[in-house]
């Protein structure tokens, strides 16, 4: 474990899930979402959690970016806030 | 067998839910029957396992034959017992109910209807059963998913109120997950038993304090205790029939379970007991829960609202009475989760019914039906008898342990609150039967037809599929009632922990 | 006192809502539907003066049902008291069933069936409290009555019908649950039972400001003993049909209401508390209080049913007041005057509707001359009210007299004058009724030609339910006795 | 790795704040944002959040990932507790992001519907909607 | 609104914080939660299951009655999807629009055909059609195997290394989300219909619930998997082993299925026809 690494990916994923919830278009907000999720991943894996972060890679980075874009896709792209 | 029923219990409806999905997709007419065969195995479990808990104490089951602090452990006592009956029974006869409203506005999702019906159920029995804090939020998480599918289903807004229930239900297990984590830290255990032991030492840290808040204020938003309520009016409202009777009456109730069980057996009431302030904020949030329910209440003009909010201002009762900490409270609180769970059924499914016939339960829909519906309506008269807490129907009994433990407890607001929600549910039943047994009359003549029969109305039952569970929900409250005696004596007073006095 | 167990008072209670299944299958036909009735009503009464035996061989008999609640069972035991009540309510209803038939089918009314059945229910409701062992069951049968009495208050189904029904369940149900129902729990809590015992159970078992509290919560709880100011849906219930005002609005929902204070004195009190914390006397000026101001408001009454109505607040005050008297004398008058106000009451309630089913007249200013066309029933009204004002030769007369030897023997000379100035009260409203009917010509003659009494079965029984106050006037001996028997258990118990 | 002491004791609890700040901004969209997707997305981060918590749980200075060194021929080394990262609250946590991904889909499938009859996602507007029907 | 709710939020975070000055310092060896039921699993778990991935023993076996129900919980999302947003009326507007393979010409029908134009010729597109790029359909349709593959790698080998029945799961329904996305919904369709994703979502639930019922039948304890010794003629740490193995390819086939199901209906709106 590095504590430098852990820092910067903690101080990432906050960015990213401030981001994902700021930018008004939902298909941008929805890639955030997804490198939010992966860099939770990260953050799994160097806490040495593989299985869940191997779980959160396919699941949340993969799968849930997927249904979020699909949903988008079939409803609206913009948002107001 | 009889020592497999704690895992009979859950998995039975939990394999015939699945079963209903292969159905589905092969042959639906076979949904119905093999949903019915998993309740009702599930029925018989419970049922079995209350008469081998009152008669031999209670009972533990190791799930894949691990040992308590590592496996996954069942304990049933007194208290889960009978709530677990409560919840199978309900449960399948409002299922034997559901036939004719699925097929009338489902017909071709039967099967995944019945399916998340039966799942729903089988994680509100799992909830009761399990003796495990993580397993409880897998099998929370599994009745509310089919919750919000099911209350989503219904017409009109029931989407948008099925996802606030969604986001709100979401953050209350959230916090439920965070809480039992919080305890994870400080105690390395997840098994309530094992905790209970772990946590006595702990009892100062405000680690401890926090997880407790965390659990309870998520348990809160689960069962819509005020001012969490916001989202149960709107979803239950909405809920198509059987759903909303199904989820109304039990989802409430086993979250109401959930805390007394983490009140008696994990945090234990030494140190629900240390937490004065709470303890009092709690009282007069109860106390505002009831007002406000009634208050609400009062001002809808539809039956199945105005009995959301009834069911907000029963949370009122429940939570209060637990936490006004004494034995008498606590045992009110108990009986009443059991009494409400039916009595709330009976009416839902009396609205049900109202609903199947006529389309609508606006008051003014309601015009003339003790002529139209003679035995639902008077099935609903006897729910309402119950909620207003007329002896001999069950609803006064808890009603009077209630009371009875608020002046224990010196706590008058409480015993003013139920007091007056008992008389603003006489107004609002009343107030309801007036518009059904006066309004056609109103346009004819005084004396009516004068010819004493031949009513001027076709009489237009709900089908007997619907009725016959009605009539059996309306007889048990009044058998409930009765047994008010035996139940508290031996199931719910042998739960009562030495420390409540 | 020995206790005899027997399962009589339970099918007692359960009788007549055997009937009911009956009474819905026959719905068709209504002479069966009719039979039934008649036959649980024979039933009932048989059921209940089976009882009598033991009781004048001083024993009570006791069923105890189920244990629902501590010290609190859902039980019956029959003493004096619940006996001399039962008696009175079952037996009239074999009357009013009778003048029910000729009523409802002489004003073709509608929903007779569901008449029929709420009717039977309430009778169930009133023996229920007659033979309560307890609090909690004499609840539980009062709340019964008080559902069962709505849907019979509000037959006719129309507007006025309407806001009677909203005014009596906002009382009656609003007191007991708002008032009874908190005091029956607060006494719960302090002694443990809710059990009937003739000291009283709250005896020694509460503060006297406590006793004081509970005492007017339970006076005004039990709204239907009509002590005002909780009195004033008893008027307004008169909108219903004349065999329910006569039954349940001069018999068994008023007489359960008072019956209930009864027990409440006699049974949670008990005599000895009260006397020494001096709170019979309070209850005693808030009846005679309402004596008077009902008997006032009733002489300015034009209704018949309506004047009825507040003679009955009066008179049940006069009960009320006998209890609370606490003097032996006063308290045999006082239940005494259960049963003679019944029969007195129920008489002129029956001959108001039998005028009703054969002129159409509700209001006394059009009664002029009536006792040339139906001379029968105005007879009976003349007995019925010879008996409520307390002249002999009627029955109203024994009760009354032991009323003032009551006041005499609680040394309360106000009490007395209060009772007697009443009395001259009642015989300013009812007197001028009779009067008007036989001697004053008839303004318009065109109704009055010739006798006519209408349908038997609505002027029969007023003429029976007269002969038996004259009756009672020179044998009260069964509920004198009884009455007696009661008033002598509690001296024992004291 | 041993990294512990050189870890200042300002910083033993940083992660926490963190997790907890996460979970904070994902509750904060759930309850303040007006676009349903943008509060489904706050969910996901709450949960996430809470995920992230549980499994910090099992951290465990110089110890390695849970999987057991073995040897193919039967003859394990001797396994200390000490050595390996606490693998429960792992466990627990695949569950949870089941639970999530879950949650997820219904939650979409609501709003679907919910686009299918209002035709917009903005709370407001559907609120409007329904009030002005 | 944004106020109070921010306001509220922060205090609550506050709270949070404030409760973690009582907990065990971050990676403490010594924390309650790593020495009183965790060691438990790492210390027993090979002798006792013979599996080296604790997290994957614990998982399904320790706690593997937690993990049913998380299949049940997939299982549900899937169900509710459907519930929720599968519907078989036809889209309003224009019928159907096919494409002359070899022109490129597009061909809209207002009315349903009797017969569907053979494949070869036409080819049936989605409203909003772009021509799809080459590359990225031909790289996708040689990806997905391999990715097949590893999915099935991941699911029988989540007993020594990272994985198992759920991320195994996962990449096989990606993959065929893969091919819809590549491709078209249709053809994802073709692979895998409707009725086979919903069997296979209940079957995979109801492998691993079966094997906990037949231990029942057994004799034994629910998911007790040394009841399956006799069954499979091993001993108990392998039946152990096995059960686990079972219950994983289970959770893998509910979870492909579900994934594939609950991405159907969101992205078609539940009308199945086209989608993203």
């Amino acid at each position: 474990m590095i504590w430098q690494i852990d820092l910067a990916v903690l101080v990432l994923v906050v960015i990213c899930a401030i981001g994902a919830l700021a930018v008004k278009d939902l298909v941008g907000a929805s890639i955030l979402f997804g490198a939010y999720s992966f860099l939770m991943c990260i953050l799994w894996a160097v806490m040495g959690a593989v299985d869940v972060a191997f779980t959160e890679a396919s699941v949340g980075a993969g799968v849930s970016t997927v249904f979020f874009l699909a949903a988008v896709f079939r409803t609206s792209r913009r948002s107001k806030d | 067998m009889t020592q497999h029923f704690p895992a009979l219990l859950v998995t039975a409806p939990l394999l015939c839910a699945l079963l209903v999905s292969i159905a589905g997709w092969l042959r639906p007419r076979l949904c119905l029957p093999i949903a019915l065969v998993g309740l009702g195995v599930a029925t018989l479990a419970a049922t079995g396992m209350l008469a081998q808990v009152l008669t031999s104490g209670p009972i533990g089951y190791r799930l894949g034959g691990w040992d308590p602090p590592w496996g996954i452990y069942y304990f049933l006592d007194q208290l889960n017992a009978v709530v677990a009956a409560v919840v199978a029974w309900v449960a399948l006869v409002n299922l034997a109910a559901s036939h004719r409203a699925v097929q009338a506005d489902y017909e071709d999702k039967q099967g995944p209807f019945y399916t998340l019906y039966v799942l729903a159920v089988t994680g509100l029995l799992g909830m009761v059963a399990t003796g495990d804090a993580f397993n409880l939020y897998v099998l929370l998480e599994i009745s509310s998913l089919t919750g919000y599918a099911l209350i989503g289903l219904g017409p009109n807004r029931a989407p948008l109120s099925s996802l606030n229930y969604l986001f709100l239900g979401t953050i209350g297990a959230s916090f439920y997950l965070l809480g039992v984590g919080y305890l994870y830290i400080v105690t390395g255990s997840l098994n309530m038993a094992d905790l209970a032991e772990l946590l006595k030492p702990l009892y100062g840290s405000l680690a401890v304090t926090t997880a407790f808040s965390l659990i309870v204020v998520g348990l809160w938003m689960k069962m819509a205790f005020f001012p969490l309520h916001a989202w149960l009016p709107n979803a239950y409202s909405q809920a198509p029939g059987p759903a909303a009777s199904l989820l109304a009456p039990l989802m409430t109730k086993v979250m109401v379970y959930v805390m007394i069980r983490m009140m008696l057996s994990v945090f234990t009431v030494d140190f629900v007991g240390t937490q004065a302030v709470l303890q009092q904020a709690v009282g007069w949030l109860a106390v505002a829960a009831i007002v406000a329910g009634a208050l609400f209440a009062l001002a809808q003009r539809d039956l199945k609202r105005m009995l959301a909010y009834i069911v907000v201002g029963e949370v009122g009762y429940m939570v209060g009475g637990a936490w006004l900490g004494n034995r008498i409270g606590m045992t009110g609180a108990v009986l009443h989760l059991i009494n409400d769970a039916v009595m709330t059924f009976c009416v839902f499914l009396a609205a049900g019914c109202i609903f199947q016939k006529i389309r609508g339960t606006a008051f003014e829909d309601l015009q003339g039906l003790f002529k139209k519906m003679p035995w639902t309506m008077a099935a609903l008269a006897v729910g309402a008898l119950a909620i207003i807490g007329v002896p001999p129907t069950c609803g006064f009994f808890s009603k009077w342990y209630l009371i009875r433990g608020g002046l224990e407890a010196g706590h008058w607001g409480f015993v003013c609150a139920l007091l007056f929600s008992s008389l603003v549910n006489v107004v609002l039943f009343f107030r309801l039967f007036e518009i059904a047994f006066f309004e056609p009359m109103a346009e004819g003549n005084g004396h009516g037809d004068h010819h004493g029969h031949a009513p001027a109305v076709a009489i237009a039952e709900a089908p007997l599929s619907m009725l016959l569970p009605l009539m059996a929900a309306a007889l048990g409250l009044v058998a409930l009632g009765l047994a008010t005696g035996p139940l508290v004596k031996y199931v719910i007073t042998p739960v009562m922990p030495t420390g409540l006095w | 006192m020995s206790l005899v167990h027997s399962i009589v008072p339970l099918l007692a209670v359960l009788v007549s809502l055997a009937a009911l299944p009956g009474i819905i299958l026959a719905r068709g036909r209504p002479n069966l539907r009719e039979t039934v009735t008649f036959a649980a009503a024979g039933l009932k009464l048989i059921l209940v003066a089976s009882l009598l035996p033991y009781l004048l061989n001083g024993q009570e008999v006791a069923c105890d049902l189920v244990r629902v609640l501590p010290g609190a069972p859902l039980a019956f035991k029959v003493d004096a008291f619940g006996l001399l009540f039962a008696l009175v309510s079952s037996s009239l209803w074999i009357v009013t069933s009778a003048y029910s038939i000729g009523y409802m089918r002489g004003l073709d009314e509608h929903s007779q069936t569901r008449y029929y059945c709420f009717f039977a229910v309430a009778l169930s409701a009133t023996i229920g409290v007659a033979f309560s062992a307890n609090l909690f069951t004499l609840y539980l049968f009062y709340e019964m009555l008080s559902l069962a009495t709505y849907p019979l208050v509000t037959h006719h189904q129309d507007a006025e019908a309407r806001t009677s029904g909203r005014k009596y369940l906002f009382y009656i149900m609003g007191t007991s649950i708002g008032l009874a129902l908190p005091a029956m729990i607060i006494a719960y809590q302090q002694a443990g039972t809710l059990a009937f015992s003739p000291a009283g159970f709250l005896a020694g078992k509460v503060s006297p400001l406590m006793a004081g509290v509970l005492l007017f919560m339970f006076i005004f709880g039990f709204a239907k003993a009509g002590m005002m100011p909780v009195h004033s849906w008893l008027p307004a219930a008169m909108v219903a049909p004349t065999p329910v005002s006569a039954l349940l609005h001069a018999v068994a929902v008023v007489k359960v209401g008072v019956f209930c204070i009864l027990r409440v004195i006699t049974g949670v009190f008990g005599v000895g508390l009260l006397k020494s914390l001096d709170l019979g006397l309070a209850v005693a000026w808030v009846a005679a209080f309402t004596i008077i101001v009902a008997s006032l408001i009733a002489l300015s009454q034009d209704g018949l049913k309506r004047r009825l109505a507040f003679s009955t607040i009066g008179q049940l005050s006069y009960i009320v007041l006998g209890l609370a008297l606490l003097s032996p004398k006063g308290m045999i008058g006082g239940s005494l005057h259960i049963a003679m106000h019944a029969f007195g009451k129920i008489t002129l309630f029956m001959c108001a509707g039998a005028i009703f089913v054969a002129t159409g007249k509700k209001n006394i200013s059009e009664m002029t001359g009536i006792g040339k066309r139906m001379p029968w029933t105005m007879a009976a009204f003349l007995v019925g009210s010879l008996s409520v004002i307390g002249l002999p030769p009627a029955g109203g007369f024994i009760s009354k007299w032991y009323l003032v030897l009551g006041c005499l023997q609680a040394g309360s000379i106000g009490l007395l004058v209060v009772l007697l100035v009443s009395s001259l009260l009642n015989a300013a409203y009812f007197l001028p009724i009779v009067y008007r009917a036989y001697f004053k010509p008839p303004s318009e003659a065109a109704w009055l030609e010739g006798r006519h009494e209408g349908p038997a079965a609505a002027w029969v029984p007023p003429l029976i339910t007269a002969a038996c106050s004259l009756i009672l006037f020179f044998y009260p001996q069964p509920f004198l006795r009884l009455a007696q028997m009661a008033v002598a258990g509690l001296g024992g118990g004291q | 790795m041993d990294m512990a002491q050189y870890i200042p004791v300002l910083l033993t609890k940083y992660n926490y704040w963190v997790y907890i700040t996460l979970m904070m901004i994902g509750l904060w969209a759930m309850i303040a944002k007006n676009n349903l997707v943008k509060k489904i997305i706050g969910m996901s981060i709450f949960q996430t959040a809470i995920i992230l918590f549980y499994v910090s749980i099992g951290a465990k200075y110089g110890a390695t990932i849970p999987i057991l060194r073995h040897g193919h021929n039967g003859a394990h080394e001797a396994i200390r507790t000490v050595d390996y990262i606490n693998p429960l609250p792992h466990v627990l946590m695949l569950t949870a992001i089941v639970v999530s991904v879950a949650t997820l889909g219904v939650a979409l499938a609501l709003s679907i519907r919910i686009h299918r009859r209002h035709r917009t996602l903005e709370e407001d507007d559907i609120l409007t909607q329904l009030r002005e029907p | 609104m944004k106020l109070i709710s921010l306001a509220l939020v922060v205090l609550l975070g506050g709270l949070f914080m404030a409760a973690t000055a009582d907990f065990p310092d971050w990676g403490d060896p010594a924390s309650p939660a790593s020495v009183h039921v965790s060691p438990r699993y790492i210390e027993k778990t090979m002798e006792e299951t013979s599996v080296p991935n604790i997290v994957t023993a614990v998982l399904a076996d320790y706690r593997g009655y937690d993990t049913m129900f998380e299949t049940a919980v997939v299982f549900t999302a899937g169900v509710a999807c459907f519930l929720l947003l599968r519907r078989r009326d036809p889209r309003p507007g224009p019928e159907r629009i096919y494409r002359h393979q070899a022109t490129g010409v597009i061909v809209e029908m207002r009315h349903k055909p009797a017969k569907e134009p053979a494949g070869e010729v036409f080819a049936r597109i989605d409203d909003d059609w772009v021509p799809h790029d080459l590359i990225i359909m031909n790289v996708c349709r040689l990806l997905i195997p391999f990715i097949q593959l590893f999915g099935l790698y991941v699911i029988a080998h989540g007993h020594h290394s990272p994985g198992g029945g759920f991320q195994g799961g996962v990449i096989l329904g990606a993959s065929i989300i893969l091919l819809a996305l590549s491709w078209d919904l249709r053809t994802a369709m073709g692979r895998l219909s409707e009725a086979a994703t919903g069997l296979m979502s209940a079957v995979g639930v109801f492998i691993y619930a079966g094997v906990g019922a037949m231990c029942l039948a057994m004799g034994s304890n629910f998911l007790d998997y040394e009841a399956l010794g006799p069954l499979m003629f091993v001993d108990p740490v392998h039946a152990r082993s096995l059960g686990i193995f079972f219950v994983e390819l289970g959770v893998g086939l509910a979870v492909m299925a579900t994934m594939v199901l609950i991405y159907k209906n969101l992205a078609s709106e539940g009308r199945l026809d086209q989608g993203l």
